[in-house]
């Protein structure tokens, strides 16, 4: 069998319970390839690891891949698996007064770390709201416990983190940033250079493995449900709130267009150079097609 | 006499923070959500003692963190005391090392990623990096701290340079040394943790992160409970090699 | 006699010492302290020679010098025929002033290190510590450590330490300075008799006069700093000696001749 | 002690001195040039080593700031530097010198140090907020206990003859600390200090990279994140800036300490071993 | 005498050194040494007493004890009938048996370092400091650092730091051991000096009997470990004292009394 190392760009991001889900179900073997997955701190370390030859696809979106390139490490997006921020959301502590996102205008709001997802997204709602508040990178770590202590009046925070927070009523949500964005290229996966080059037969196979998983996941919410409770290590309520708000609207085949990548460059698009769409991702995986 | 003592010291040091851990939330002094009560703690630890995966992860991390240990320490103290032995070795290299010492371990992460990968051989090596420069550095001050008049009765005796070292340095050198070796063990410690939150499929440091991200933070602060027991349980190991040295310096 | 000629033919090979022209200054950052000037002598196998001077005349330095351990300004050191430019403990043995006991090993073990470093067997090795610290009195204290001994004490372990280590000659600096003047006697009768037994050639440094005179073949008489000899006095009492021969008229007068060359 | 010197005498002192500096350039210009020369070959991914030229351009071009960051940076460690070091110092020695407190408190400090406090940052800052203070107070906390641990041990190694003479001239606790255990473990108490003053800017460093919108480490984390490795090398420069800053004071300290005469010269030992 | 009297009415007060029923026992590891037993004495106002006894015997212990340094295991000590429990140096001075210098300090801040912590200002502090250095014969030497001195001389500069105190009581623990005769006849009739003109209580450790009886107004002789009081000779000879005293009948009558004590 083939071996393909897959770096997950944290595992709150729902594309590695994606992985985790597949190779449980013994998929990665049924298309005799050996899947290694290994758990990053974010997408960057994850990138960082395919710089550095320690893996060779990726859980990642088009803007990351961008960067990457920019920073040369040679990665292309090879299949896409939501369009949408699912769970992304910008919270506040319960009894705050802030009731609108314009409401942010001076204000301190967590984010992870600079240059991060979280990042991102709190920039392109600045842009959006022409408004502009104090980004405070404390962490994926901080961003609870300082909301909670009232030292944040806001955090950008990710699934399924987002649902737990809701659910124990130590947050209300301001805004979705599913509601809030155009349809773009959010997640999928992207695959070193080289490795797509050398082994084109194997990613291929991984591929289909991983879309086969995320059939199954779609299949069978009774057997998955409590299965990402136990992963993300959360109630049963709040994964199977997850479970609604994005697996159940995930990609089936993979397949890209020029345009979602364009709109994830456009969307995201901190002040950099223009960057050329085409060359960010590669379709020639996709679409990929399920054999039961 | 002196193990009497240390155990009250650690009973009674450890019983008050326990009581306030316990009472602090529970008075609502602090938030529970930021530090829930103890006993609950206790409880999450206990849960996930029950595991299997939990003890793997311990058993790995322990691996890791005792092989780099035994790399380290030998090398650190060597290196220290043959830099600080030779005069010009001491002017040309303690500036540097001390410059390579305050930087930040971490950012050398990607490059032992780069070169070694992410498996065991990966964590050992950068366990070994962030623990080296500081046993050589506490191993200049040991050294420096030897007494001329003894070691006159040594070259008096024209005992050799191995002998002097372990003769003459060593026994005199040990109360600054079992310090390094204490502080070591914690750089070291801290530096397997790192590298397994930073990037690993297994380990208490990846669980550590995990939880972080997830604001899990019973299993979080079950894990540091855990993690903090073991390493004084490390500490106190390393105290009771001091005794046992103590004997044999005599 | 020739400074570096070949070793002495008979079983005294190793025992001489002879000193040349030798002279010692200290710098310390740009202060320079002469020490010694112009010393020149020599010891035959077997002899007992005595130092005596005032303080800070340099008669530790000259010791250190015997020893190995300090590098003269100018001036040759050799030991039975062969120059000496580093420490030799099979050819000479010190005892320093300052008992420099290491604290972490107990008496005992103090005084096996020596034997221990030549890798002498263990069982040997206590043997020999035992009896040396029988000799200076110690054998009860053979287990406590330096700090819980007196003065007195530690100064008598240091002074086995150089005993057990029997080398051909021995250099003692002020080993009896803390002593009663009872154990004094008791131990400069010990030293006479490993001496004789042994004849092994010893140089002593001491400030005590009458000790010098009773103990030594010769005594070798400093001036104040900087240190240069004054006079070698040969010491024509009768061996073995006796207490009672410090009554003697001979003695008096060899003690009044010595006292007034330092005096002036 | 010993009337016998050490065995060399000073005036060969300059010349390896000053053949030490000339190794030490060699060694940093060696180390220069490879930074220049190994990734413009390509031997290493330009995102892990970006060669020192575009390093030092990315350090020019946002020179103000860098400058602005720095400040922050330089700020909080002045700050912890006090507490770790000023406090570590004083309290090792004085732990260190007493029998009794050395007994009862040296385990429950050095068990304290043990906790990997890494893990810990996030509550850090839930518990003293997201500004300076966390920063400031992680970075005392890390130095502080090495500090302690460090000088304690130093002033275990002193000649307990002086405390006693100190103490029959009526000498006070404080006095036996400033005036007779510092000084005699100051071989100890520097190397402390110089081990405490390095973590604190670790500390600092690193509480900045894991969360604040200032500081060095902030831009050095995000330089991270946005992949832009010359501006993580450019931040990497600067906090070495800072640590030679820091060793240039210790030196100073020494210098000042061993001048007068080449204090504390007969407590410590000939550089050589023959 | 009452122990914890009120204070004595004349300008002597605070002078006078009481010992009542005083043991001591150290134990180490659970081995323990006895060290001294039964000891009861006192010095008057302005006495000058010597303690001479085998090495070992504990006369430094004794003397810490004094000092307050040393807690005894039993016992009371009492200064100008004041129960002394701990070290003032404003009643009590001491000068150690290894001179505890401090390798830091020239000999001149050495000297000073006692009216440093007292907070005397630095023209008076100087000044004070080197009238006693001259006093030992080292002003020459003022900014040298100990580790340049030898043995003789750093004892001489610790004898001038416990000088320098000024304090009533004086205690000194075999200062004298590590010079040579010359210095040691001159050093002892400086202190005589001193202390005649100060009226200071001194408490002399030494094991020289010849000096304990040529200083002393009394000697106390102890016994072996552990250590008693074997007698308490006083010694009857005129004052002031001069060398030639050392060849009277009465000078060897009272050393040999003493010797026959001490050998026993
Ligand atoms: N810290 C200690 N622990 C245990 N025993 C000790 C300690 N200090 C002294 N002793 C013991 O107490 C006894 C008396 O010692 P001390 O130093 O008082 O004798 P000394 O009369 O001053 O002897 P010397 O003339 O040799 O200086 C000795 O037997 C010594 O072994
Ligand atoms: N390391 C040194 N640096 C500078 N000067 C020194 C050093 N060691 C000794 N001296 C000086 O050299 C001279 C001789 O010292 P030395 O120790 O040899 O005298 P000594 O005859 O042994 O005296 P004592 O009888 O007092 O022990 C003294 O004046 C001393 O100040
Ligand atoms: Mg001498
Ligand atoms: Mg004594």
């Amino acid at each position: 069998a083939d071996t393909i190392r897959i770096g997950l760009s944290t595992k709150a991001w729902f594309p590695s319970f994606v992985a985790e889900l597949t190779q449980q179900q013994g998929f990665f073997t049924k298309h005799d390839v050996k899947a290694e997955l290994t758990v990053y701190q974010s997408g960057s370390e994850a990138l960082t690891a395919i710089a550095a030859g320690a893996a060779d696809l990726m859980s990642s979106n088009p803007s990351i891949v961008g960067e990457g390139r920019e920073a040369g490490v040679n990665v292309k997006m090879v299949a896409m698996l939501a369009t949408r921020n699912f769970g992304w959301q910008i919270m506040v502590p319960p009894k705050s007064g802030i009731k609108t996102v314009a409401e942010l205008a001076k204000r301190k709001v967590g984010i992870t770390s600079a240059g991060s997802n979280t990042d991102l997204l709190a920039s392109w709602v600045k842009k959006k709201y022409a408004i502009d508040f104090i980004a405070i990178p404390v962490g994926g770590a901080g961003l609870v416990p300082n909301l909670i202590s009232g030292n944040l009046d806001a955090v950008v925070i990710y699934p399924p983190l987002s649902y737990q927070v809701a659910l124990d009523g130590n947050g209300r949500v301001l805004t979705d940033f599913s509601d809030e964005m155009p349809p773009h290229l959010e997640a999928g996966w992207a695959a070193d250079d080289d490795y797509a080059a050398k082994h084109k037969d194997a990613l291929k196979r991984a591929l289909t493995a991983l879309f086969e998983g995320v059939a199954y996941i779609k299949a069978n919410p009774d057997a998955v449900i409590p299965q990402l409770a136990k992963y993300d290590g959360v109630s049963v309520e709040v994964a199977k709130q997850e479970y609604a708000s994005t697996f159940g609207h995930l990609s089936d085949d993979g397949a890209m267009t020029r345009e979602l990548v364009q709109e994830t460059l456009n969307l995201y698009a901190n002040g950099k150079k223009e960057l050329d769409a085409a060359a960010l991702f590669d379709g020639s995986f996709t679409p990929v097609a399920i054999t039961r | 006499m002196a193990t009497r003592d240390a155990v009250l010291g650690y009973g009674a040091a450890g019983a008050v923070f326990l009581a306030l851990w316990e009472a602090a939330p529970r008075l609502g002094w602090v938030d529970e959500r930021l530090l829930p009560p103890f006993s609950d703690v206790a409880a999450a630890l206990g849960a996930m003692a029950a595991t299997a995966t939990f003890w793997q992860q311990v058993q790995l991390t322990l691996l890791e963190t005792l092989t780099a240990f035994a790399i380290a320490l030998p090398l650190g103290a060597l290196l220290g005391v043959l830099v600080q032995e030779s005069r010009l070795a001491s002017l040309i290299f303690k500036p540097l090392i001390f410059f390579v010492f305050s930087i930040p371990k971490s950012i050398f992460l990607p490059i032992f990623i780069l070169i070694l990968g992410i498996a065991f051989w990966q964590k050992v090596a950068f366990g070994v990096f962030s623990t080296v420069f500081i046993v050589m550095m506490t191993t200049f001050s040991a050294v420096e701290s030897v007494r001329e008049d003894q070691l006159r009765v040594a070259r008096s005796l024209d005992a050799s340079t191995m002998q002097k070292i372990l003769f003459v340095y060593l026994p005199s050198m040990t109360p600054v040394l079992l310090e390094a070796v204490r502080v070591a063990m914690i750089f070291n410690f801290t530096g397997i943790l790192l590298a397994e939150m930073y990037a690993s499929r297994e380990g208490i440091g990846n669980a550590i992160g995990v939880w972080g991200l997830g604001f899990q933070i019973k299993e979080l602060l079950a894990m540091v409970l855990f993690v903090s027991v073991l390493a004084i349980g490390f500490n106190e190991a390393i105290r009771y090699v001091e005794a046992k040295c103590e004997h044999w310096r005599n | 006699m020739s400074l570096v000629g070949p070793d002495h033919p008979a079983a005294d090979a190793g025992k001489t010492l002879e000193v040349r022209d030798l002279d010692h200054t200290y710098s310390v950052n740009g202060k320079t302290t002469q020490a010694l000037k112009d010393i020149a002598f020599d010891v035959s196998a077997g002899r007992f020679l005595s130092i005596v001077g005032p303080s800070g005349c340099g008669k530790s330095s000259l010791l250190m010098m015997l020893a190995g351990l300090l590098t003269p300004s100018e001036g040759v050191i050799a030991v039975g025929g062969r120059p000496l430019t580093k420490p030799d403990p099979t050819r000479v043995g010190v005892v320093f002033q300052d008992a420099s006991l290491f604290p972490w090993l107990t008496a005992r073990r103090n005084v096996e290190f020596p034997l221990f470093l030549r890798g002498v067997d263990k069982a040997l090795r206590r043997e020999k510590a035992e009896e040396a610290l029988a000799l200076v009195g110690l054998e009860r204290f053979a287990d406590s450590l330096p700090h819980e001994l007196s003065g007195g004490m530690k100064q008598r372990v240091s002074i086995a330490r150089g005993l057990v280590q029997d080398p051909p000659i021995l250099l003692m600096d002020e080993p009896f300075a803390a002593l009663d003047e009872q154990t004094r006697i008791t131990m400069g009768d010990e030293l006479l008799r490993i001496w004789e037994k042994a004849r092994k050639t010893i140089v002593f440094v001491t400030h005590g006069l009458s000790e010098a005179i009773y103990l030594s073949d010769e005594v070798l008489v400093l001036s104040g700093r900087p240190g240069r000899i004054l006079d070698r006095v040969v010491i024509d009492l009768p061996r073995p000696r006796s207490l009672d021969m410090m009554a003697q008229p001979r003695f008096a007068e060899l003690r009044e001749a010595i006292w007034h060359m330092i005096k002036a | 002690m010993t009337q016998v010197p050490r065995g060399r005498d000073a005036s060969a002192g300059m010349s390896l001195e000053t053949k030490a500096r000339i190794c030490r350039y060699a060694i940093i210009a060696a180390v220069i040039a490879a930074w220049e020369i190994v990734p413009r070959l390509g031997l290493v991914p330009r995102l892990f080593l970006p060669s020192l030229s575009s390093t030092l351009a990315v350090l020019a071009a946002q020179s103000g700031d860098f400058a602005i960051q720095m400040l922050v940076t330089l700020q909080e460690v002045a700050m912890a530097l006090v507490f770790a070091c000023g406090f570590g110092i004083l309290f090792g020695l004085w732990v260190g010198s007493t029998l009794t407190v050395r007994k009862a408190l040296l385990p429950v400090v050095s068990a304290l140090f043990a906790v990997p406090l890494v893990v810990l940052y996030p509550l850090f800052t839930a518990w003293f907020g997201i500004g300076s203070a966390s920063k400031v107070v992680f970075a005392s906390v890390y130095g502080l206990l090495p500090t302690v641990l460090g000088t304690a041990a130093g002033a275990q190694t002193i000649d307990r003859q002086l405390t006693q003479a100190a103490r029959s001239m009526g000498a006070t606790r404080l006095q036996q600390i400033l005036w007779v255990t510092l000084p005699a473990s100051v071989p100890t108490v520097l190397a402390s200090f110089r081990l405490g003053g390095a973590l604190v800017i670790v500390g600092v460093v690193v509480a900045e990279m894991m969360m604040s919108s200032a500081g060095i480490g902030f831009l050095l984390s995000k330089y991270r994140t946005q992949l832009n490795s010359p501006g993580v090398f450019a931040a990497i420069i600067l906090i070495l800036a800072l640590a030679i800053g820091f060793d240039l004071a210790v030196q100073a300290i020494e210098r000042r300490w061993t001048a007068g005469g080449g204090r504390n010269k007969a407590a410590r030992r000939p550089a050589d071993m023959s």
